[in-house]
């Protein structure tokens, strides 16, 4: 149980940069996940030329 | 390449035996802080905890070494190939200030030592400051990246070159992404001191206006730092004048704009909190100084400066904007805090703090030099011209 | 070294522990502090200005004695402040008059139920006990004084003077006398009870009801109670507290939540700016395929066009040869036909 | 010699440097005293609707006029009436009120008469502007209304000869015509306000016609006569130096000796009210009585009414800071320096034993017929005790001497001081019913009569902070220097009481 916004701040402020942090560096596989294929089809294509 | 004036004619020059006094001294007094503390080296009170240092060598450093995020941001992510040959150049000022502000820092600080506390030993993440160390840290990182594939070509090493390279993207995605959380926050830690800055300058949009003005302290440098450098490397320079003036047009275009919405932003502040009636005080008319003669009215130089295709006009305003970040910061940190305060209780600089400042400009300045004279930053490497 | 037992995200953790709570704990709940906590009325209408309670300060914080003897007057000519030597100082905000007795406040830090101190520190030096006293730790502090610049009451003080081992140096309120069940030095050497020990709530209810028993005695507000979020050490005057070194009319807002307010964007920047940079780049990357393909498109009609009227010359070429060879051809049939007839009329001749 | 003179230079050098940075030192506060101007300096000028002035406000020195124009008489400036009787309207109130043409009307005055006089070559003002609309800061302009108590007004009463209606007035209702009716008379306040409308004249202009006019007369007459100048009446210093009879028979407006004080409908004891004494302490009759001179009740009720702005007879009689109330001016009485010392000590509201002292009366419903007059005993002040075991000279207080040594209270002296100050007050003597009393004020909660018990039973060691109870040194120092301060004496340091001990000596003596 808080008692002091002060600690409701250290807990929540503290915990919210672990989780952004989580996702930033999610964002990345996430990214290249996302486009894999379409740079491939774009290799492929520039072979096919 | 390598070979410069500057080495052919020896290492005694006018500019070297300058520096060496000023790095001598100022090296002497950094020691005197660290064996006898800072009351023998600051005129830091109890009343007045941060001092020059803070608000120069921090406060207004970080502003300054904008330029590495605004101009790398606009030639990778917004496509504007023809900024190019700033980049690098940029990049370098933005690291060398960055490592600069750590250097003052360093010397600030009661326990420089324990820097990396906050994130090995305890972290206070309700904290600005705390906020803005671990920016500083990653975007310190993240700039020296960035800055290796000059190095890396000095040095010839093309597989790491490459590697690095190809991350670019996320290197300046990251960077901005920072730049933009740190130069914000440093404005948001006068938040916590609304008893105690002018209510002028303390606002609840202060973290915005720090960052907006960020931005325009980032192009006026590299417009201020890239005509120093055109002045004094000239020989390095391979980019015609054309193309130079071209860029620095341009660039004066981005200024006008952004110092314009800053100039909006501030004067909306003040509408915000209904704080016209401080404009008739003493303390308005000094806000009155800043904003009209350091904002609005470089602004209006670029726009001419642009229209005219002015560029002597340009890199005038360019510096002159240069100067009112830097009032600007001073006036939030030192000149408008405690301002309420009866004079004997104010801060006013001890010498040698101000000769410590110039002893780290100096420094970096030294290293700038020393870079460039090498590196290719003011030239593409000829093995990789038009690449990457 | 304490430093061992402490690890990253320390803050978070001990919060973390806290966590049951902070279901509840949503941004409309309101904080009432430490139930219980102790803190001190300082009764200005009481004060006579002795300075005992300095005196006695220094005795249990062990500090050099004070420079100038207790009940001089003398030392009121200039306004004091707390240093790294004082954690308590009195001042006279109104001289005496004919009528009138002086008028002194005692000011040391004011233990904040909200501390401001502990919301800026980026290493979370300071922490609000239970029983009150907000406590300082120098074994994590960096020495930035981002603390003592964002006290709202001038209460921190630093030791500038140490090299080695600088520290942020201010009033405990006597916590380890609190532990051991015993009163703030300076409460106990007061002469005239202007300072009163206790728990909080109740001082506020004594203080009150002082009001309420004296109203032309005292301005109908007790300094403290919510300034900021309100504070250890409450206040009574008789005079408007602006007047008295303290603020007049301040927000109830705790200066943590203003400081802290922008912090709630950066995750917001984090998450949102790889997503919408990425788009930007992506959409200028977009605009450079595209132009490239508009070129490389007009290039290949081009040629395309060329080579078709090519192709037409040669046709016509070819059918303009193929009318000149039947003309031949018909020319050299009917030359035949003409030559055959007269060999065939010669022939008849003969006969 | 040399020397020596360098040493006077450097003690010079230090000291100023000394002095500087004592200078520097000492906290600064803005010592701007205000400009004061002589009650006899009419300040004109007139602001605009933004509350703007063209130019700085005259200030017009009435006195220098007078003496100038001496022969001339007062009509040369003021308006005069049908009869060619000056009346001392402010020109400001005259017909117009529009700010341009009173500002014409008194630079033709002022301007045009002076040039007249420069004209017949007469010694003359200025006709400048920059010359009487001069630049400076903003003055106080030191003018105290005309205090008219009863010795002034009996001085009049003697001088009209008891006829009343040399001033007092009235409108017939009837008639609609100003006379004299007898035994109504009112302040003239009660009608002349700060309006002046032609017709009825705003308190100021009636005041100034009526008295002026009339002391022009009498001095015409050579009957000696009030003032006809303003410091005459509006100037503190000659309002304190005025002669004030010692003895001079009541203001008699039929009004009661003593009366019981009563409210219809109210459920208290009724209060038996001194109204002659109460005269002799007030010095105008608008001290309780407002405006006109109503009984209370009539417009305090019960609930309040318009009449009495909703003020109601509880607030109207008891409210502590009205400073025409019962209660509030005798708190403020209680207020004087020689009452304080245990008068600011007593909590608010007081408690309820107290209430008894004025409605010591009987207790209706309905106001019968008759009552008797209400009997006001004297109270006297019973002789103080010998010096002895019960009424100790001096008390030694070393209970609780520790670092400063024990501390000898002059007990008699006290006491004999405040017995003194209450016997020569009548009021004192009444409320404190006897000296008893008195000792309450530091033996508080003690009954009277009895030996009061040691401070230390009730104030034991650090007092109790649930009821406010102070602990027994916090008691000593509260009562003693709350006391000093409350009756400035002086002695309110550590070291007038008792000495810095050497050996701490701790015997236990009951205070």
């Amino acid at each position: 149980m808080m008692h002091t916004l002060f600690d409701f701040l250290t807990f929540t402020k503290g915990s919210t940069y672990l989780v952004v942090a989580v996702f930033l560096i999610a964002f990345i596989p996430f990214w290249l996940f996302l486009t894999e294929r379409q740079e491939k089809q774009s290799t492929v294509r520039a072979k096919k030329k | 390449m390598n070979e410069s004036p500057s080495e052919r004619t020896g290492i005694i020059t006018p500019f070297n035996v300058i520096a060496a006094v000023i790095l001598a001294v100022g090296a002497v007094i950094i020691l005197i802080r660290f064996v006898k503390g800072l009351g023998a080296t600051t005129n830091l009170t109890h009343t007045n905890p941060w001092g020059l240092w803070i608000g120069f060598d921090v406060m207004t450093g970080v502003a300054l070494a904008a330029g590495g995020y605004v101009t790398s941001s606009a030639v990778y992510l917004f496509g504007m190939k023809e900024y190019k040959p700033i980049v690098r150049p940029a990049i370098l000022t933005g690291f060398l200030g960055y490592f600069l502000v750590v250097v003052g820092l360093i010397v600030d600080l009661g326990r420089p030592w324990r820097l990396p506390y906050p994130f090995v030993v305890q972290a206070g993440p309700t904290s600005a400051l705390f906020e803005i160390a671990l920016c500083v840290a990653l975007y310190l990182t993240t700039l020296f990246v960035e800055f290796t594939p000059a190095a890396f070509e000095w040095l010839g090493w093309k597989r790491w070159r490459k590697v690095v390279v190809s991350m670019t993207v996320a290197l300046t995605i990251f960077g901005l992404l920072l730049s933009t959380l740190h130069q914000s926050t440093l404005g948001a830690m006068y938040l916590a001191t609304p008893t105690k800055l002018h209510p002028l300058w303390h606002s609840p949009y202060i973290p915005v206006h720090f960052f907006v003005s960020s931005i325009a302290a980032g192009i006026s440098m590299v417009i201020f730092e890239s005509m120093l450098s055109h002045r004094v490397f000239g020989h390095l320079v391979e980019i015609s004048h054309v193309q130079f003036d071209n860029i620095t047009v341009g660039l004066a275009k981005a200024g006008s704009v952004v110092l314009a919405v800053y100039f909006a932003i501030k004067v909306t502040g003040i509408s915000l909190e209904d704080k016209w009636h401080y404009l008739s005080t003493p303390m308005g008319h000094w806000y009155l100084l800043e904003l009209l003669g350091f904002v609005l009215l470089p602004c209006i130089l670029f726009a001419v400066g642009f229209r005219e295709k002015k560029t002597g006009l340009i890199r005038f305003a360019g510096a002159w904007t240069v100067i009112g970040i830097i009032l600007n910061r001073l006036n939030v940190s030192i000149i408008a805090f405690n301002w309420q305060l009866p004079p004997d209780e104010r801060y006013v600089p001890h010498w040698m703090e101000i000769w410590v400042t110039i002893t780290i400009v100096t420094f970096g300045v030294v290293v700038f030099k020393w870079i460039v004279n090498r590196m290719p930053i003011l030239y593409e490497h000829p093995d990789y011209r038009g690449m990457h | 070294m304490k430093i061992s037992r402490r690890g990253f995200l320390h803050g978070m953790a001990a919060a973390g522990a806290l966590a049951t709570g902070t279901a509840k704990a949503a941004g409309h709940r309101k904080f009432d502090g430490y139930p219980g906590s102790f803190g001190l009325l300082h009764d200005t209408t009481l004060c006579v200005g002795c300075r005992s309670c300095e005196a006695a300060c220094r005795e249990v914080n062990n500090l050099p004695p004070v420079e100038v003897p207790v009940g001089d007057k003398d030392i009121f000519r200039k306004k004091r402040r707390t240093t790294e030597k004082a954690y308590t100082v009195v001042n006279e905000y109104r001289k005496a008059t004919e009528t009138t007795p002086a008028v002194y406040r005692k000011h040391q830090c004011m233990h904040c139920n909200e501390p401001c101190c502990a919301s800026v520190c980026f290493v979370k030096a300071f922490t609000k006990t239970p029983e009150g006293p907000v406590l300082y730790d120098p074994d994590v502090c960096v020495g930035c004084r981002y603390c003592v610049m964002a006290c709202p009451y001038y209460a921190l003080a630093y030791e500038y003077d140490d090299p080695v081992t600088p520290r942020v140096v201010r009033c405990t309120m006597c916590y380890p006398r609190i532990k051991k069940g015993l009163n703030p030095g300076c409460s106990d050497a007061c002469p005239t009870g202007a300072i009163v020990f206790g728990k909080r709530k109740d001082l506020i209810k004594l203080a009150r009801d002082r009001i309420a028993r004296f109203p032309d005695r005292y301005v109908d507000h007790v300094f403290g109670e919510h300034e900021f979020g309100g504070t250890s050490w409450l206040t009574l005057a008789g005079m408007p507290f602006g007047q008295l070194g303290l603020h007049d009319g301040a927000t109830h807002t705790p200066i943590p939540e203003m400081a802290t307010s922008y912090l709630s964007v950066v995750p917001l920047i984090v998450t949102i700016y790889p997503g919408l940079l990425l788009g930007m780049y992506a959409f200028t990357k977009r605009k450079e395929a595209l132009a490239l393909k508009e070129k490389n498109k007009a290039v290949a009609d081009t040629l395309a066009k060329a080579d078709e009227e090519t192709k037409k010359k040669l046709a016509d070429a070819a059918a303009r040869a193929a009318k000149d060879k039947e003309r031949a051809v018909n020319q050299a049939v009917k030359k035949a036909g003409a030559e055959a007839k007269k060999a065939a009329e010669k022939k008849e001749d003969e006969k | 010699m040399i020397t020596g003179k360098r040493h006077t230079e450097c003690f010079l050098l230090c000291l100023s440097g000394l002095a500087f940075l004592m200078a520097a030192g000492c906290e600064y506060e803005p010592v701007e005293k205000e400009r004061q101007v002589p009650s006899s300096t009419i300040v004109l000028g007139i602001e605009s609707a933004d509350g703007e002035h063209q130019r700085p406000a005259v200030e017009f020195d009435h006195a220098l006029h007078v003496k100038a124009r001496s022969g001339e008489g007062c009509g040369e400036c003021h308006d005069t009436d049908d009869d060619k009787k000056p009346v001392f309207n402010l020109v400001t109130s005259a017909a117009t009120d529009d700010r341009d043409d009173i500002m014409d009307m008194y630079h033709a005055q002022c301007i045009g008469c002076h040039q007249e006089l420069e004209e017949e070559g007469a010694e003359s003002g200025p006709s400048e502007c920059g010359r009487c609309h001069i630049e400076q800061p903003g003055g106080l302009v030191v003018r105290s209304p005309a205090s008219f108590d009863y010795s002034l007004h009996y001085r009049h009463v003697k001088a009209a000869k008891e006829d009343c209606g040399t001033c007092h007035h009235d409108k017939d209702e009837k008639t609609s015509e100003l006379r004299y009716f007898k035994g109504q008379e009112k302040s003239c306040s009660y009608c002349h306000g700060e309006e002046d409308d032609g017709k009825k004249l705003s308190l100021q202009n009636a005041s100034h016609r009526a008295c002026i006019s009339c002391h022009l007369d009498n001095k015409e007459k050579k009957i000696e006569t009030g003032p006809v100048n303003c410091e005459g009446c509006h100037d503190i210093a000659k309002i304190m130096s005025r002669e004030k009879l010692s003895e001079f028979p009541r203001v008699s407006r039929n009004q009661p000796d003593k009366v019981w004080l009563y409210v219809p409908g109210a459920m208290s004891k009724m209060v038996p009210f001194n109204h002659e004494l109460h005269e002799t302490l007030t010095e105008f009759c608008s001290d309780c009585h407002h405006r006109d001179l109503k009984k209370c009740s009539e417009c305090h009720t019960l609930t309040g009414k318009e009449d009495g702005q909703w003020i109601t007879m509880n607030e109207a009689f008891h409210k502590a800071d009205a400073s025409s109330s019962c209660v509030g001016c005798h708190k403020k009485a209680a207020g004087r320096r020689e009452c304080s010392g245990c008068h600011v000590s007593l909590p608010e509201p007081p408690s309820e034993s107290l209430c008894m002292y004025c409605h010591s009366g009987p207790q209706f419903a309905e106001k019968p017929q008759t009552m008797p007059m209400p009997a006001l005993p004297e109270v006297n002040s019973e002789a103080l005790p010998d010096a002895g075991v019960d009424f100790p000279e001096k008390v030694i207080i070393d209970v609780i001497a520790k670092e400063y040594g024990p501390s000898d209270l002059p007990h008699g002296k006290i006491v004999r001081g405040l017995y003194k100050t209450i016997s020569e007050s009548r009021a004192a003597r009444r409320f404190h019913g006897s000296t008893g009393l008195m000792c309450t004020g530091c033996h508080h909660n003690t009954p009277h009569g009895t030996r009061p018990a040691p401070c230390r039973s009730c104030h034991a060691g650090q007092g109790d902070p649930e009821k406010d109870m102070p602990g027994l040194k916090h008691a000593y120092h509260r009562q003693c220097i709350g006391c000093h301060q409350a009756m400035q004496n002086k002695a309110q340091g550590c070291e007038d009481c008792h000495k810095k001990a050497s050996k701490a000596s701790s015997k236990e003596v009951s205070p």
